[in-house]
């Protein structure tokens, strides 16, 4: 079984690449963009009976590993 | 100004929820003759935390020796500054990131890394070094590898990034500090002794200039944080986290270097804790002046900030400065040169008062001199450590043999090689590191030399807790002794003196009692205190860490080329015991 | 020997490479938002740092640089370009050079020194070493495991453009002395023309006995010997 | 509007951080992953006409800056 899970900065919190990548764009000519905002994914194969089973190993991979959540969300998306 | 346009209401519970006890509450109310706005509160309870008013301590630091000829500048300022020769001057200082680290490691310790070379090189002192003392719960405990990992991780992100070498520290662990890790940072830069800056403001009616990265809602009451102890639920009432950007970092000190030499540069002071607060109000109260600030012109990174949270963001990265009206166009050029948000925000006054105007509005208006000099000041009650009894050693029976004993020493994590904190730090930037990591002390070449530098970090908590004025003296012996085997003359210090909860009479006697014997060390070493730091309320459930009062010592090499190192050079040499 | 040192905002060892090449003539710091290199730049260096603040890829921001059309022209005319860790992930992501400069294996940042075995000693930046030399030179870098696909890893190993390897301090390859997974140890490249040379290690702290030592040396007294046999190569 | 941007390493690249995770994950008993591969999101608030517009922008962005085409891919996820 294949999913993805998000991981994303929380609101409020400062970010540093973000805020590095939206002044070289705008060094770039790339017009319009107004804010960016950087966060990572992981692609994971797992092994799992069903979709709550999957879901269930993936929230303990993100609270165990994957997300600080002292400064992070995360999401987890099965399809 | 109407103290009832603002919400919330000024109750007795929210005045305790500033950290502010009643009888500081009752003083406020006696200072101004009213009942303060909400964002005076916020004021007040900056100012007169334990971290910014060091009102425990402040009594007991008096009796610790500041002064020698080649002082230029003691405790007081942003770093302690010291003459070594040739018109150069190394400028120093170490400050704790305990409570942040714990919370989160990696950036509570890059933005305690951060923080410390911001107040190296507001001096005007360009950074050539770092260093670090670092304390961490049993290596068994459930979080202690998380946190070795992120601190380490942490400190070599922040200063590789920026370009400084950390060229040395100590790490140790012990249960003592299983629920509060130390995480104390030195930073060490050089000046010419001449071109000294300070955050004393002068003249009447010159632009305050605020300099680096916006303003956001970080660390907001992060001053009282470091100041409150831990109980159980701190994980849940932590607020925004600092995030550091050592890259903002590099060009703030770029920038603020360059400004510097154009001479438009009349006080300059970094928004550390308490950020915009401290730094506006203690360069006023420096220069006896007073400082008017309209926050509608402040860099802001989120919408909607209200003058309180404005006044109290720890957002990282930001300096004030007083700038000589005659040369804003240049300061100007360097600040777009370097790509900073900048903007004018305020002035100096004659008025002896801070004003804060927000929105049309007066949010603050407050005596300046008095937030800081009208700081409590306690004399908390101590009681010094029973003396422990003496141990004859020939009563006691080796439980091992002596090999076997040595073998279990020096695989403990305490002795063992620090090679994997280390090697995450880049230590060989400058191309200056002569004696790095691993050694006594770090020594670092100055320019071209011959002259160098040598560095060291230590403290021995065990005997701090054994015997705190015994303690206290070793400390500062150890720092000598490190200084002195790599050959170099030893010349002042700067400490950090991480301690317990003060209001515990016992707690307050480590205190008290270490401090007698740095200070009685110092004096007898000839070795000034010039900078430092207090971090107390060190406790996790109500249990205080052991004291563990960080020296950092700097001596002076005139030749770089005449350094001893650790190692044994070649089998056959004969070993010397020198000492007692 | 006319050097051109290219700072960045986040450039941190360019002082260092000044240092290093301060004996072998004169070297100028060239700002990032400049279009143009000084009139006789034989060598351009671009030094190692955070150009950015790295936090994309190590070098992306760089690459796009106003100077860097001028570090093209400047290759492309034959000119020598000498890129320093970060220099090299600059270098890579510009596409000067090829393949790309992942986190290292084990995650971490690492600075030591470390053994390199130089891989030919008939290059310009080259010629003061012998071919399978070991030298002692230090490393100080998060992003050094050099990758690129089958192909082109197969292109670089069969012209011979790889520069230096990780190896021990006996020039032997191995699993321990590669710090970071680099594949076939790759520590530096040459390109097609072998006039770009990127590496990771930093040959600019090895120049003095009193600070670690002095392998470094020979890499810039190369590129001096090699201009003053061929003043007027470029 | 906003968007996101979605770099994924291309398939046969070795990811060390992916392969870290998945050691990390076993050292932490959370059973059943197979593999992770690491990948980086950009959210980006920007001002378009329309889809078609911002899909120009946010391509333009990846080609220049976001990704690099030597080892990596990128998708646009315009809602
Ligand atoms: N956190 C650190 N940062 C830099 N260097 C360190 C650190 N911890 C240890 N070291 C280096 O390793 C040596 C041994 O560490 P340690 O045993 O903790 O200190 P000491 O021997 O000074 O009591 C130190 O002298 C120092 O050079």
């Amino acid at each position: 079984m294949k999913a993805r899970v998000v991981v994303t900065l929380r609101n409020g919190i400062l970010d540093p690449q973000g805020k590095a990548i939206e002044g070289a764009l705008k060094a770039l000519h790339v017009n319009g963009i107004k804010s960016v905002r950087q966060g990572k994914i992981f692609d994971v194969e797992l092994d799992a009976a069903d979709h709550g089973a999957a879901e269930a190993v993936l929230r303990e991979a993100c609270e165990k590993l994957l997300a600080n959540q002292v400064v992070e969300d995360y999401q987890v998306e099965i399809p | 100004m109407s103290s009832h346009s603002e919400k919330p209401p000024i109750t007795p519970e929210l005045v305790a929820s500033h950290g502010l006890k009643p009888d500081e509450y009752e003083k406020i109310l006696a200072l101004i003759g009213r009942i303060p706005t909400f964002t005076e509160l916020g004021i007040f309870s900056a100012m007169w935390n334990e971290h910014c008013s060091y009102k425990s301590s402040r009594l007991h630091l008096r009796g610790l020796p500041t002064r020698a000829p080649w002082v230029i500048q003691g405790p007081g300022e942003n770093a302690g500054v010291i003459d070594i020769g040739d018109g150069e001057a190394c400028v120093f200082k170490m400050e704790s990131h305990n409570h942040p680290s714990y919370i989160e490691p990696f950036q509570g310790a890059a933005t305690g890394v951060g923080g410390i070379l911001r107040d190296v090189f507001t001096m005007g002192a360009r950074p050539v070094a770092c260093l670090n003392l670092l304390r961490f719960g049993a290596p068994e405990h459930p979080k202690t590898r998380h946190l070795v990992a992120g601190v380490v991780a942490g400190i070599g992100s922040y200063g590789n990034s920026f370009g400084v070498p950390t060229v040395g520290g100590a790490t140790a662990f012990h249960k003592g500090y299983d629920g509060n890790i130390l995480v104390n940072a030195m930073a060490v830069g050089i000046a010419r002794s001449d071109e000294i800056f300070y955050a004393k403001a002068t003249g009447v009616g010159n632009p305050i200039v605020y300099l680096g990265s916006k303003t956001g809602r970080d660390g907001i009451h992060g001053a009282t944080m470091a100041s409150a102890s831990f109980e159980e639920d701190a994980e849940a009432k932590r607020p925004t986290v600092q995030v550091g950007d050592p890259f903002t970092e590099k060009l703030l000190l770029e920038a603020c270097l360059e400004l510097m030499r154009t001479g438009a540069v009349i006080a300059i002071q970094d928004m550390g804790a308490a950020g915009l607060t401290s730094s506006a109000v203690e360069m006023g109260a420096k220069g006896d002046l007073g400082v008017e600030l309209d926050l509608d012109a402040l860099p802001c990174r989120e919408t909607g900030m209200s003058a309180y949270e404005m006044l109290l963001s720890e957002s990282q990265e930001r300096m004030l400065m007083v700038l000589d009206p005659a040369k804003e166009e240049e300061a100007k050029a360097a600040f777009v040169k370097w790509g900073l948000d900048f903007a004018i925000v305020g002035k100096t006054t004659d008025t002896l008062r801070f004003v804060v105007k927000h929105g049309g509005e007066v949010k603050a208006d407050l005596p300046i001199k008095q937030l800081g000099d009208a700081a409590p000041l306690y004399d908390r009650p101590h009681v010094s450590s029973a003396a422990r009894e003496r141990i004859d050693p020939a009563r006691i029976e080796p439980p091992i043999s002596n090999a076997e004993a040595l073998l279990r020493l020096i695989a403990t994590p305490d002795l063992c090689s620090k090679r994997w904190v280390y090697e995450q730090y880049d230590h060989l930037i400058l191309g200056n590191s002569v004696q790095t990591p691993g050694g006594d002390a770090a020594v670092i070449r100055l320019g071209d030399g011959p002259k160098g530098l040598a560095l060291t970090t230590d403290v021995t908590p065990r005997y701090c807790e054994a015997d705190p004025f015994e303690g206290g003296k070793q400390a500062v012996a150890e720092a000598w002794r490190n200084l002195t085997a790599v050959g170099a003359l030893p010349r002042a210090v700067t400490d950090n003196l991480n301690f317990g909860n003060p209001e515990k009479p016992e707690i307050m006697g480590q205190f008290v009692d270490c401090l007698k014997g740095i200070g009685e060390a110092c004096r007898a070493l000839d070795f000034p205190i010039v900078s430092g730091n207090v971090s107390l309320y060190n406790e996790s459930s109500g249990k205080a860490i052991p004291p563990t009062p960080s020296i950092g010592g700097v001596g002076v090499l005139s030749d770089v080329g005449r350094t001893a190192t650790i190692a044994f050079k070649r089998p056959g040499e004969q070993i010397f015991l020198i000492g007692t | 020997m006319n050097a051109a040192i290219i700072l960045f905002p986040g450039s941190n060892r360019e002082g260092d490479a000044l240092r290093a090449l301060a004996p072998h003539g004169a070297a100028k710091v060239v700002w990032h938002g400049d279009r143009e290199l000084p009139q006789g730049t034989d060598l351009v260096v671009l030094p190692g740092g955070f150009s950015y603040g790295d936090y994309l890829r190590c070098g992306a921001i760089a690459a796009h640089s106003p100077v860097m059309g001028a570090v093209r022209a400047h290759a492309e005319r034959g000119g020598l370009v000498l890129g320093i860790c970060n220099g090299f992930q600059i270098l890579v992501e510009f596409g000067l050079l090829p393949g790309v400069l992942m986190r290292n294996a084990q995650l971490r940042f690492i600075c030591r020194m470390q053994h390199v075995r130089v891989e030919r000693s008939d290059t310009a930046f080259a010629s003061r070493y012998k071919q399978g030399q070991a030298i002692k030179i230090a490393i100080a870098h998060g992003e050094g495991n050099y990758e690129a696909d089958a192909e082109t890893i197969r292109r670089l190993e069969g012209d011979g453009r790889v520069a230096f390897r990780y190896c021990d301090a006996q020039g032997k390859l191995s699993k321990s002395a590669n710090p970071n997974g680099s594949t076939n140890a790759i520590a530096g490249v040459y390109s097609e023309r072998f006039n770009v040379l990127g590496l990771m290690p930093h040959p600019e702290n090895l120049i003095d006995p009193l600070v670690g030592g002095t392998d470094g040396k020979g890499l810039f007294e190369s590129l001096a010997a090699f201009k003053a046999a061929a003043p007027a190569a470029v």
